[in-house]
This record gives C-alpha cells, structure tokens and sequence, in this order.
C-alpha cells in the first residue's frame, strides 16, 4: 500500500490531484468525496473551523482504512488526503478518490471510507461560531465510540 | 518515563501539548487514574487511548518510553 | 432549475469546474462521479470509444433527472455533463457532482443520477476494439429498457 | 411531412442523419411499420421513439412537422 495516497496536509486539497493517484487505464468509474466547511449547523453559524490531527497515527489509521478497503473490493484504488488547521466556510477538509472498473465498488468504497475516518482517524475539529468556540466531540453529537473500541472493524 | 499526548479540550484544559510523569508497567486504566487525580480530568472516562499510536485496551501495559496519546472522541471528516 | 448545470460537451470534462457549479456556503459534502474509458472489458482490449448524443434531448433528459433529484433531495445542488466525440483510455465521459448539507444524500442523489443517466438520456457508445467495432446497447448488455418505458420514474 | 432521426448504428445502417417523409396523423407504431419495410430495419422492435424531443408511446399520434427519433438502446456514462 503507497502511504503516499494517504496524508495528512496543512495547504489547500486539490481534489484534481488525488483523482490523477487513482487514475488508471482500468477504471471505468472514479468516485470522489470531498468533507467541506458548512456555514450553518442546526441553527447555529460557523465562522471558521480549526482541524487538529495526531498526525503520524491519523496517518498510519488511513492507510489502515485503505487495507480495509483493498480486501472488501480488491478491484479498486484509493486516496485520502485530510487537511488540518484553520479551515473557511466551503473549504475542502477531507477528499477521498476511488477508482474501480465499475461503478457500484466505487460508490461503496467511498462511503465507508468516510465513515471509517470519523470512527478511527485521530482527527478533532473545533467549531468557531459566531458565539463562541467548541471542540466537536463527534459529528453526530453523540458519546464517545457507540460502536466499542474504534479500532475493531465493522462487519 | 512515559510520554502523554494531549489533544483538542484536554491540550487547552492543560495548557499544553504533553506531560511525561515517572511511571512504567501499569495499565492504561491506572495510568488514567493518575492522571484524573494528578491533573483534575474528570472526563477522561470517555476517552481512547493509543500506546505507541495504536489504540489500546484499559488492560494493556505501558513501559517505560512509551508514548501514550489521550485521544478524546475524533471527529474528521 | 438552472440548465447550464446539465450540458451534452465536446471539450474534455473539467472536474473542478463541475465541483465549482455545485459548491455553496451551506454544503458539507460534495459527491462526484466519473465514468472514465476503460482499457479492458470481459477480455476485450478498447482502443477509444466514440460517443453520440441526440444533444437537444438528452440536455433535456439530464435537466429532468436535475428535477427528479430535486423531489427525492430537496438539500441537494446537482450538476452533470456529458462528453460526446472521440475519447481515448482513462478520458472522462460523464461527470456527475452533488453538493448535499449532509453526506449521505450526497452519495445517494450521486449514484442515481448515473443509473438514471443509463436509462433515459439518448447518448450511445461505439466501442472501438482492438479487433473490431460495435455500437454498444447497453452497459449491461441487456436488451432495451428492461424497466419498462424509459420516462418513467422508478421508485 | 415528418422528419426521422437516426443515431448510432441505425445512423450508419441507413448512411444518413435524418429521413423525411411523407405522412402525418398516423400513430409511432404504424411509422415504426413503414420505416421497416421501405428501408428494411428489422430491428425497429426494441427501439424506443420520441416525437419533438419527448419519449413517446407506440399509441402517440405523429402530425405533420413533427421530429420523431429512433433511439437504440442507450448506453451514456
């Protein structure tokens, strides 16, 4: 596994990059997920967002999630970038590219990629909102890892 | 000699990014007692630890050297 | 439902200018798809692919899965284009983005979109293989509309 | 008068764009009827139509100035 379609970054995410990483002549279907800065979350108005990643271990957990991902659809290929620091409204924080000769690996791949980032990768984000700040504990508001330890693989 | 990390709430609530206390071959649970009482953190009970980062169990041993990440509930993406 | 967001394009496909037509303020995940010419099909090795389309209609039929979408996701901004001409390995033939508050309509309106793109809009496909040409009649090599009339909704 | 469109390999079966004929008031299926024996297309049976750019039904009456469209199979994406 190349660890370098799996990095942690502080510029700007070029999503053109990190399809060229998953781009092959036996692709027919290249998925893209790309998390962005909403400016409104339940009635309540962001200003700008601050990412901070234990970064060799969030690093070392998406290439795990790439593992993951080689053995449920061997046929595909997959990056993730995820930036860090202080992030503006509709500004890139996480891309994920999946290339797959069909389409259907493509699309699956990519979603659990996603929700295996927000279960594992040792990444925190604080919301700034207009009034006030707030470490985010998770995005769904809910307690810490609902489903055991992060560590174990969902079936 | 172990290393804490310490990240988002918990690296403001100290104030800073590690703390190193002279322990080694007591569980991740023990060693997060200490800390509760050491450092006032109440919240640590739902918190994940990593040893070395790979995530551990309350039962796992931590050595002298090794770094040990309080990992508070991420939320990427 | 603004129509410059559902074009029939001979210039090849520019993903970030498809991401651009659908980012805003108050998305938090943006899909894309890409279908892209794959070298190898059933053993079959292509050569390029050539794509025609029934252009008035078929912007039109993309407009109405921008509709459909509309009903099924109200959250979501949808945008898609459609290269027609010659297109080589690894060219992008069709390019779907979905911006989406939340991530899970994202990927949903996302993948339907390209079944709906598969079953309704006039555009056919000219395999050019190593060893010979075809006119291809369905990416499934099913007979035609196996659902029934191609205009209506599937629910 | 009505003008047929031809595409993908009806296109270079018949070598040309487009065919205008003759006819008004008659319904897809009896177009469909005559196309197969004035320019021998056998396999007009699992092709779709659409009259001024809108899929139509065999039963949909065809008027004069009218655009009908065969459309093979698609295969977009």
């Amino acid at each position: 596994m190349d660890r370098s379609l799996f990095e942690i970054v502080e510029e700007p995410i070029q999503v053109d990059k990190i399809i060229e990483k998953v781009s092959r002549r036996d692709a027919g279907a290249i998925t893209t997920f790309l998390g962005t800065v909403r400016e409104w979350t339940m009635g309540r108005k962001t200003i700008y967002l601050e990412y901070q990643a234990y970064k060799p271990m969030a690093e070392k957990m998406l290439v795990q999630i790439g593992k993951e991902i080689q053995e449920k659809w061997p046929d595909t290929v997959v990056a993730i970038n995820h930036r860090v620091g202080q992030l503006d409204i509709s500004e890139v924080a996480v891309a994920i590219a999946v290339s797959s000769p069909h389409r259907k690996a493509a699309y699956d791949a990519n979603e659990y990629a996603i929700e295996r980032i927000k279960q594992i990768v040792p990444i925190w984000k604080k919301e700034h909102w207009e009034d006030g700040e707030t470490w985010i504990g998770d995005q769904l508001e809910q307690t810490a890892y609902p489903k055991g330890e992060p560590f174990l693989k969902e079936e | 000699m172990i290393t804490i990390l310490l990240f988002a709430q918990l690296q403001e609530t100290l104030g800073k990014e590690r703390v190193v206390i002279e322990e080694s071959g007591i569980t991740v649970a023990e060693l997060k007692e200490k800390l509760k009482t050491s450092y006032n953190l109440p919240q640590l009970d739902h918190i994940m630890t990593a040893i070395n980062e790979e995530y551990a169990l309350p039962t796992d041993i931590v050595s002298e050297g090794d770094v040990v990440a309080l990992i508070p509930p991420v939320s990427g993406g």
